[in-house]
């Protein structure tokens, strides 16, 4: 017996940890791994809550518990996606700039 | 018992993992760890029934997604990153209000925990493959046909922006 | 049905006679102008005499006769019409002004043959004839002040008639901007008129008063106001303490200008408009005190400045000042028949001693020094003898016009509670004052011999005209100013009857003039006295009570009591007196002796300064007033105000928020990092916020 | 004559501009075409006093149709305010186009067309009888206005635009503010000026509501009188604009402020308006005044006519928040006066800078000689605008002081007084202007060859002087159609009297100086209250 | 039976038309030539979302025949409403728009690919498809597929550093406010065990738990950001900046009102209002910061960013006053705002030319004299962006500040968001009236002269000049839908709207008005 809590703060740790790791990774690849991985903090909570509908479950039937699983197939998907743009995107920038540093990626500003 | 040692010792992993993604200087050594994290989250997922997903986030994620990544990281060689000091915000205003949020998130969820009680492994055949496909292919139709728009998209801009220029 | 006697034809002649030549003039020959606007200003005297005859009492037209042609203004509950109102008072008025301004017109006719602008003169002079007319026939203030402003414009524009002469053009502006201080104040006072009376009309307001709800006010009310609000209105125009100062620079006017505008009539409107309000001043005892007092300080002060002067037009402006003094005096002690006697025997001699000094200037080829002059008595005879009875006349020599009119008024001061002796004395010595240097006047131009160009003292000739006389049609080559005779006639020469035949008229005039106000203690029957009786009865009877039966007793000496007649008759002595001890003076100085006026100026050299320099007052105006104004302006308010602070804060505004912009932009540092920072705090704060929302809920 | 004439009035004008637009660039024939157009649109307003009923009160000739929703009205009406006041708009416009014909060569297409979409706007602000119509005309009237400036105007031109655009800007988004707030709180749930004076009137609301509101409005309007401390953007404008520009500028634009005062301030706000009146006063005063003073030091005519213009318009917000019958009568005359003689002054001004390009005054002097036309145009405009009796501008001045001097709103004499202070002021710049340009010697050889105004200059300054003189001389004439609109505008004349006399002592004392002598004091007061209501 | 009936595709029509029309573009693309010019792929793309404007109409039409058409259908996915309708006309009419003006500016920048239009169609998909979705998820794949096109259309002109860099900020960010929503959507299942917005509301009620609060906030930010409103406002100018002007066009409409449907959708799902003063905050900073963040900009495509930050603050006026009027006038805004800022980066991408150079403020001095009518076009737009009476942008202000003013929530604190509002309006006229002075009043700085506009553009500012003025003059018929839009959106407005009045801690909430 866990406590849902236990999985929803290990989701949240993780999230922050990607959120921290946006903020202070200096390779763009890098910066993009976070996010990834504050996708897959989402994701654990999908799965948890899952789980916890699955096994409180309510009178309302329209409440499908499951469906938070298929949200995570979703998730999935759609960082497939994104990480297919995104690697593009950094090449073409590699290609312009013949840097990963976000620091340097600055032309624009003000 | 078993569960609550099982999800410390995987989600202590997953942490670690995830730490070590922020010190690694290696974009490489970052990747491994993401794989790591990912690999113990598959785990976890395992703890909590959901059998398909388990396998999709070993398949996909820890399998297509991070080949993808390491493969570009190869391509572009990108060596280990230098610590730049580009933006003093990041540092002195983004992680405290990282702090905030997940202190706030967290202790949310510390008072909420008794009302949200807990869980556990179901014996149910919950978060079985058919069930899940009854579910993706009927009330998530949809959505399911849209992602290979989504996908197409994905597809193109991959090649537009990757061509060589003519 | 009283008769119409289209009284409005009067004033408009003369306007279309100033149309005419104002917008055709450039084209006409000089000899159809003078044509036009004499023919226009005749007509208007013949009117103005038709309607008078037909009016004359008696002769079945209920005076006042008031005709109204339409409404000029209304609005709410109040309204002004375009109303003639004709009583004794304005038939002696508009008879002066159409009679002498006729006289003047033909004698300019003469005076200004060579002068260029000569339409626009004529134009200008007919126009200030309708403004005069209008003036003293109007029905009600607001039209009376039509008048008013208008014979201002009038003034300035013909002041400022040689308007390349800088001198010209400041003198012009003067007279009309210290008018308007005056004129400030007639507005007040017609404010308060209508907001009492809710009217302007004059039956409508004399008829409340003399409805008689009104007893004199013991201490400052509101007719005391009002009087003081006209009453500085009339200093303005008759140049008074304070507001002379603007009279003397008129003289840069042409001379004929200065006769019938500076003279005869314009600068008498405020004694016109005093006694016209004559109801409301009979209300308003401390009013009648103020005026008194004015009066008196104008008189004297006037005449001790004519004493020092040496241009002969600025000694006859200084001494209009002071007979205007005189006048205001009379009304001051509530002689207002007196006051309009006087107005009308000073209308005669004074213009006439106008046009004689013009033709004196007109002789002597411009010079208007007197210091160059002297000797004329043979060269221009005509000129002498009309001066010198104007001479006579202005010094109070019986039987002289001004005699009467002065000693009415000297006798009247006497008895009258505003007056008293000390008032009547200051008259008195006013009055030989006005004799001395009228006569140092007539000695030094007719007398000794002509040193003409010799003495070179004495404000220098104005190299303005060199250039003007090639000028444009428009400009004048002036040869009135001009000191070289370059152009037409050459030495000192009589002028040409046409100017000559007004002086001999005048002249005439200044003689009898005085006759129809000979005293009853002289066996005369003082007919302009009763004439203009019912006028000035018309204010309250009980009103009176506290007044006029003071003067009552005085003007109408008649009706007194043996033993004051003696009195009179030595009022009357001792003014003569003074008046013949003026002349000795002058004789002794500037004929016996002519050195000796230098060892006394020398002598008291302090004194003949400051008279000399007229008191200093125009450069204490302008140090006071114009100076100190000017600068604030500039510094304070332009500079300061307007753009310094409202600018200032308008453009600061606009800088600081530029500025505000650039700040926020530097959040804009262009690091995705940053960015990101930026992003995750935003959302921190909403989660928090949010959360502890929930919570406190 | 039903409302259709003012809807062709309005917006013939702008059809002349879509015309314009879709002409070739042939100078020339778009100079005549536009002086065609606003002729005939002159032409067409003067049905309006034509068929305008004298004995009535209220609005005529007018037009109401649903435009969007049902909420939102196209509401066109005239009363005897408004219909002046577009006269006096149709009759300067032709002039303008009169004055430009020489000094605008460059861009004359666009500036037609902007001087026609110009008219179209002011029209439609004296016209609006929907508080919405009315504010998307008023903010229709800023961007030609400040094109004209920007594009045709001189060195500074373009800070002057901007300044005129941002001032008015910020001023009138608080009027929106105001406007939409009421139509909110509007339970007849539409925009038109009748509904929104009885909403305010017996909508209950608290009196700082209505404070505030009535505050957003006089903001909005103080800024185009312009009101004293929010002036500054006048001269600017005014020394750069064309003299088009100007004429307009001063002629119409400001009007549009005063109008505003007049009708939505002291029509719709009638207690606020008694509350704020000393105040405003005061600004007015200060405003003839300062204006005076600080023309009287101006190097330069046009800055020197600018001020003069925060001066007389001073008469007017004098004269309108003396509220009495007779100062408003008097400010909405003096509205038309300085239309005509201000417009006239600046038309002559941009004449002489045709010619020497310059308007600092150290140029001139002694241009009476070259020019004797000219100079006669000038002085009389002067006149005019000093307030010499006879002329237009004596018969506002009089009445606007002296229905002060005669209010019941505090201080109503003081500031009469100080007010009346104005006639010396103006006589004093005037002269001294007209002196520093005509009197003296020609300074400036080139200038003793200046050639007189043309036949055409003559044409478009003849209507003005015609004007100012018929305008002198026979008042009633608009007066009888004038009061009335006053009279329905505020009602309250009469009834603020009667209760400010309660709350206001100083004032009782002035009466009390007159009551027991002269009963004559009081019979006025209720004649003019009496004549409020009839 | 077959679940799936015809209905069900009609509801989805326009999408399946874009994608279809998408796909032909697809294929289409590698038949041509490499080097020739893909004008006709644009054609067909055109053709794609005229086609897609049809199938609305085909909706409507269909709507009009069965009431149950508004009903959700897909299992509850998407809700073809005429709130959703609305959108479905607006954003291909946007679309088209962008590809009229694309047309010219590819062949300018020599770019010769046809994915771009695929993109654009396969991108407009999403926007649609969000404004109809009514389930989290799908919202989420919906928002991701206007995203990720977006993104890859951002980063198009590849020779360009700058395009690359805003590609690269617009994506990792973009992925970063994605996750946040992402987040917000498992917090919102974990409160609700639901994603239907349908069944969210209800299980909420009017007193969610902390969890389903926490989520609502999570996804506020994640929408944010889309809408570029204050804080999450940051990456706009830049990525604006460096992305293709058609492109900027586009995603600053398109999206942006997508974005703003979704939040509609979102926020008035909730009967709760405890997001009210977040929304308050967030308008006001978004105006303040757009407005003078613009102030000092010298690059156009810069200043229209900041300009679009602050339209953005604008629109959350109308949230912030939450009731139905506010609910249309937001509706009505999106419209306006698209036809002024469409036409606006229209110009801007013409007049920039090849490799879009000229882009500063100064470029544009004397256009009034070169050509005439590009300058007059392009204020008709800025004039439209300052609210100038009789365009389209003044009645869109209007709308939403009377919303704001007669909200029966706040009165006070709202009465103080239209004064912020209007003086910022008036802040704002400073720098579009700037680009006027500069066209009008300032002779030109660059010799050449700008290429006469193709006809293709021609018609795209036509179009959108059109629709400026048309909506600034004869709104009815527009603001009839918007209000029916409105209604439909929260089948309960009254109980919303009452609501909205319920407990709130904001501050200032005292009544100086007694409105009768």
């Amino acid at each position: 017996m866990v406590p849902l809590s236990w999985y929803l703060i290990l989701s949240g740790i993780l999230f922050s940890l990607g959120v921290l790791g946006f903020l202070l990774k200096r390779n763009i690849i890098t910066i993009f791994m976070s996010i990834e991985l504050m996708l897959n903090a989402v994701n654990l909570s999908f799965v948890a809550f899952a789980n916890y509908w699955n096994t409180h479950p309510v009178a309302d039937k329209s409440i499908v518990p499951l469906s938070g699983q298929v949200f995570v197939f979703f998730v999935m998907v759609v960082a497939a996606a994104e990480a297919a743009v995104g690697l593009a995107i950094i090449i073409s920038v590699f290609r312009t700039r013949e840097t990963l540093n976000v620091d340097r990626v600055n032309l624009l500003k003000l | 018992m078993v569960h609550q040692v099982l999800f410390i010792v995987f989600g202590l992993i997953c942490v670690a993992g995830a730490i070590n993604l922020l010190v690694q200087r290696h974009p490489i050594s970052s990747a491994l760890s993401l794989v790591v994290v990912m690999a113990s989250l598959a785990l976890i997922y395992l703890l909590l029934g959901a059998e398909f997903v388990a396998a999709i986030q070993v398949i996909v994620y820890a399998g297509a997604i991070m080949v993808l990544f390491v493969f570009v990281i190869m391509l572009l060689n990108a060596g280990a990153e230098e610590r730049t000091r580009g933006s003093r915000i990041a540092l002195f205003v983004g992680v405290p209000g990282v702090v905030v949020l997940a202190g706030t998130v967290g202790w949310m969820l510390v008072s909420g925990s008794g009302r949200l009680g807990t869980v556990s492994i179901s014996s149910s055949n919950f978060g079985e493959t058919h069930n899940i496909a009854h579910l993706l292919f009927r009330d998530f139709l949809l959505p399911f046909e849209i992602t290979s728009v989504l996908i197409l998209i994905a597809i193109m801009g991959a090649v537009v922006l990757g061509k060589r220029e003519n | 049905m009283t008769k119409n006697l289209h009284l409005w034809v009067i004033p408009v002649l003369p306007l279309i006679g100033a149309a005419i030549n104002g917008l055709l003039g450039r084209r006409f020959k000089n000899a159809m102008v003078s044509a036009v606007a004499l023919l226009f200003t005749a007509a208007s005297f013949a009117w103005a005499a038709w309607a008078v005859w037909s009016a004359w009492p008696g002769s079945g037209i209920a005076l006042p006769h008031i005709e109204t042609l339409a409404t000029w203004i209304t609005a709410g509950t109040f309204s002004a019409p375009f109303g003639f109102y004709l009583d004794q008072l304005s038939m002696i008025m508009v008879l002066i002004v159409t009679g002498v301004g006729f006289l003047i017109h033909i004698y300019s006719v003469g005076y200004m043959a060579h002068e260029g602008g000569y339409y626009r003169f004529f134009a200008y002079l007919n126009l200030f004839m309708f403004f005069m007319l209008t003036l003293v026939l109007a029905n009600n203030y607001l039209l009376m002040f039509v008048g008013w402003e208008g014979v201002g414009l009038a003034s300035y524009l013909l002041i400022g008639f040689f308007f390349l002469k800088d001198s010209a053009a400041n003198a012009g502006k003067k007279a009309f901007i210290v008018n308007r201080i005056g004129d400030f104040a007639f507005l007040i006072g017609m404010f308060l008129i209508i907001q009492h009376f809710g009217s302007l009309n004059y039956d409508a307001v004399f008829g409340k008063i003399a409805a008689g709800h009104f007893t004199p006010e013991a201490g400052w009310g509101l007719f005391t106001a009002i009087a003081l609000c006209l009453m500085f209105g009339a200093t303005g125009k008759s140049a008074q303490v304070p507001l002379y100062v603007w009279l003397p620079d008129a003289m840069e006017g042409p001379t004929p200008v200065s006769a019938l505008i500076h003279a005869a009539t314009m600068v008498t409107a405020g004694i016109y408009m005093i006694a016209r309000s004559h109801a409301i001043f009979n209300l308003a005892p401390h009013a009648l005190e103020i005026v008194a007092i004015i009066g008196c300080i104008t008189a004297i002060f006037a005449a001790t400045m004519g004493m020092a002067q040496t241009d002969i037009k600025r000694v006859l402006a200084y001494s209009t000042v002071s007979q205007l003094g005189y006048m205001f005096l009379a009304c001051g002690v509530a002689a207002y028949s007196a006051g309009i006697f006087h107005l009308m025997t000073h209308a005669f001699f004074k213009a006439l001693l106008f046009l004689g000094a013009g033709s004196v200037i007109h002789a002597v080829g411009g010079e208007q020094d007197m210091r160059r002059m002297g000797g004329l008595r043979k060269l221009i005879p005509v000129t002498f003898w009309v001066v010198t009875i104007a001479t006579i006349a202005i010094a109070g020599i019986p039987p002289f016009a001004g005699f009467f009119s002065k000693d009415e008024i000297l006798g009247a001061v006497f008895h009258s509670p505003y007056g008293g002796p000390v008032i009547w004395g200051i008259g008195v010595l006013t009055a030989g004052l006005t004799s001395f240097y009228m006569f140092r006047l007539w000695f030094m131009t007719f007398f000794g011999e002509l040193k003409l160009g010799s003495v070179d003292i004495g404000e220098e000739p104005h190299a303005a005209h060199a250039p003007a006389q090639a000028a444009h049609g428009m400009a004048s080559h002036s040869h009135g100013h001009a000191d070289d005779q370059s152009h037409g006639h050459g030495g000192v020469h009589e002028s040409p009857w046409v100017m000559l035949a007004p002086l001999v008229i005048l002249a005439v005039l200044s003689f009898v003039g005085g006759w129809v106000g000979v005293p009853q203690f002289m066996r005369g029957h003082n007919e302009i006295e009763q004439f203009l009786a019912p006028v000035m009865q018309s204010g309250p009877a009980v009103a009176g009570e506290a007044v006029s039966d003071k003067d009552a007793t005085t003007s109408h000496a008649g009706e007194t009591t043996p033993e004051n007649i003696g009195e009179e008759w030595l009022l009357a002595g001792t003014s003569v007196a003074a008046a013949l001890i003026g002349l000795f003076f002058a004789y002794l100085f500037y004929y016996k002796n002519p050195g000796l006026p230098e060892r006394i100026t020398t002598k008291m050299h302090g004194i003949y300064m400051m008279v000399l320099h007229k008191y200093y007052v125009d450069e204490g105006y302008g140090a006071i007033f114009v100076k100190p104004l000017l600068a604030l302006s500039t510094v304070v308010l332009w500079r300061g105000v307007d753009q310094g602070v409202i600018d200032g804060l308008v453009n600061g505004a606009g800088t600081a928020s530029q500025g505000v912009g650039n700040e926020l932009r530097q959040m804009q540092s262009g690091n995705i990092r940053s960015y990101a920072a930026w992003v995750a705090v935003g959302g921190a704060a909403i989660v928090a916020y949010m959360i502890w929302l929930g919570v406190t809920r | 004559m039903n409302g259709s004439i003012l809807m062709l009035v309005t917006f013939l004008p702008a059809v002349g501009a879509l015309a314009l637009m879709l002409m070739p660039r042939n100078d020339r024939a778009l100079r005549w075409a536009a002086l065609i157009i606003s002729i005939a649109t002159f032409g067409l307003s003067l049905f309006l006093p034509m068929y305008y009923d004298y004995g009535a009160s209220g609005f005529q000739f007018e037009a109401n149709r649903n435009w969007i929703g049902q909420t939102i009205h196209y509401h066109m009406g005239a009363d005897g305010i408004s219909m002046w006041l577009v006269l006096l708009t149709t009759l300067l416009v032709p002039v303008s186009v009169l004055v430009s014909w020489k000094s605008i060569h460059d861009r004359v297409k666009e500036f037609f067309v902007l001087l026609l979409l110009l008219e179209m706007a002011m029209l439609g602000v004296f016209l609006a009888l929907d508080m919405f119509l009315f504010y998307v005309f008023w903010e229709a009237t800023l961007i030609p206005m400040a094109l004209l400036i920007g594009m045709y105007g001189h060195e500074r031109r373009i800070y002057a635009a901007v300044k005129f655009f941002l001032y008015t800007m910020v001023a009138s988004v608080f009027m929106l503010a105001a406007i939409i707030w009421l139509y909110v709180h509007n339970p007849q749930h539409n925009f038109e000026y009748a509904a929104f004076r009885d909403v305010i009137a017996h909508g209950g609301f608290s009196s700082t509501a209505l404070q505030w509101l009535f505050l957003g409005f006089f903001i909005a309007f103080a800024v185009k009188v312009p009101l004293f401390p929010l002036h500054t953007w006048l001269p600017d404008a005014h020394v750069e604009a064309p003299t088009a520009g100007s004429v307009l500028l001063a002629g119409v634009l400001l009007k549009m402020g005063t109008y505003g005062l007049l009708r939505f301030n002291v029509g719709m706000f009638p207690d606020q308006a008694a509350y704020n009146s000393s105040w405003i006063n005061t600004l007015a005063v200060i405003g003839i005044i300062y204006g005076a003073l600080v023309a009287l030091v101006q190097p330069n005519l046009k800055k020197l006519i600018a001020y003069s213009s925060v001066s007389h318009l001073g008469f007017v917000v004098l004269g309108i928040f003396s509220l009495t019958t007779i100062g408003t009568d008097g400010a909405v005359y003096q509205m038309l006066n300085h239309g005509i003689s201000t417009g006239a002054l600046f038309m002559l001004a941009g004449m002489l800078y045709e010619r020497k390009h310059t308007y600092e005054f150290k140029e001139f002097g002694g241009l009476a000689t070259p020019m004797p036309v000219y100079a006669t145009f000038f002085l009389l405009a002067v006149l005019s605008s000093v307030g010499l009796p006879l002329l237009n501008g004596f018969v506002g001045e009089f009445l606007v002081l002296s229905g002060t001097f005669q209010s019941t709103v505090p201080h109503g004499m003081l500031f009469a007084i100080l007010g009346s202070s104005g006639v010396i002021w103006g006589a004093c710049y005037l002269l001294w202007m007209y002196q520093k340009v005509f009197y003296g010697q020609i300074h400036h050889s080139e200038n003793k060859t200046l050639a007189d105004i043309d036949g055409r200059e003559r044409i478009s300054l003849v209507p003005l002087v015609v004007m100012a003189v018929i305008m002198g001389v026979a008042s009633p004439y608009w007066m009888k159609s004038i009061e009335p609109a006053v009279v329905s505008t505020m009602p309250q004349a009469a009834g603020i009297k009667a209760q400010s006399q309660k709350d206001h002592n100083q004032d009782k004392l002035n009466q009390k100086t007159v009551a027991p002598a002269l009963p004559a004091a009081v019979v006025v007061q209720n004649a003019t209250a009496t004549g409020g209501q009839k | 039976m077959n679940p799936i009936q015809t209905i069900d595709y009609i509801r989805i029509l326009p999408e399946l038309v874009l994608t279809v029309f998408g796909i032909i573009v697809m294929m289409a693309d590698p038949l041509l030539k490499p080097g020739a010019s893909r004008k006709g792929l644009g054609l067909i793309a055109l053709g794609g979302t005229i086609a897609a404007i049809a199938a609305t109409f085909c909706q409507i039409a269909w709507s009009a025949r069965d009431a149950s058409f508004a009903s959700p259908g897909w299992f509850g996915m998407v809700r073809v409403d005429s709130f959703a309708i609305f959108f479905h006309m607006l954003i291909p009419a946007i679309s088209g728009v962008c590809i009229l003006a694309s047309l010219e500016y590819l062949d300018a920048q020599n770019i010769r690919s046809g994915e771009y239009y695929a993109l654009i169609l396969f991108g407009t998909v999403g926007m649609v498809l969000m404004s109809s979705a009514v389930e989290l998820v799908l919202i989420f794949i919906a928002l991701e597929i206007s995203s990720i096109s977006t993104y890859i259309l951002a980063g198009y002109r590849r020779r360009n550093a700058g395009s690359a860099e805003s590609a690269i900020k617009y994506f990792l960010l973009g992925s970063f406010a994605t996750a946040f929503f992402l987040y917000g959507v498992a917090l919102m299942f974990g409160a609700t065990g639901s994603t239907s917005i349908l069944k969210i509301g209800p299980a909420l009620g009017s007193n969610p738990g902390l969890l389903a609060i926490a989520a609502t906030a999570l996804m506020i930010v994640g929408l944010g950001f889309k809408v570029a409103a204050a804080p999450f406002h940051i990456w706009t100018p830049d990525v604006y900046e460096g992305a293709p002007a058609p492109i900027v066009a586009l995603m600053s409409t398109g999206p942006k009102a997508a974005a703003f449907a979704v939040l509609l959708r979102v926020l008035f799902a909730t009967t709760s209002s405890d997001w009210l003063p977040l929304i308050w905050i967030c308008a006001a900073l978004s105006m303040t910061l757009g407005n003078f963040g613009a102030l000092m900009q010298n690059n156009v495509k810069r200043m229209l960013a900041y300009s679009s930050i602050a339209h953005a603050g604008y629109l959350l006026v109308a949230f912030a006053a939450s009731n139905e009027i506010g609910r249309s006038a937001a509706i009505f805004y999106t419209a306006s705002y698209a036809a002024m800022n469409v036409g606006a980066f229209a110009v801007v991408s013409h007049f920039g030319a090849g490799g879009e150079r000229y882009v500063s403020v100064d470029d544009y001095s004397g256009l009034g004299r070169r050509s005439p009518l590009l300058a007059f076009t392009l204020t008709i737009f800025m004039l439209s962006l300052i609210g100038i009476p009789a365009t389209a942008g003044f009645l869109a202000k209007y709308y939403v500040f009377n919303a704001a003013l007669s909200a029966n929530a706040h009165p006070t604190a709202l009465v103080w968001l239209t004064i912020i509002g209007l003086v910022n309006s008036a802040v704002a006229s400073y720098y579009y009236l700037r680009l006027i002075v500069v066209m009008y009043m300032r002779e030109p700085v660059i010799a050449e002269a700008p290429a006469p506009a193709s006809g293709a553009m021609r018609l795209a500012l036509v179009l959108a000049a059109i629709a400026t003025i048309y909506l600034g003059v004869m709104p009815g018929r527009v603001l009839t839908y918007s209000e029916a839009g409105a209604r439909d959106l929260v089948p309960t407005a009254t109980a919303a709207g009452s609501s909205t009045s319920g407990s709130s801690t904001f501050p200032g909430t005292v009544e100086t008005t007694p409105a009768k």
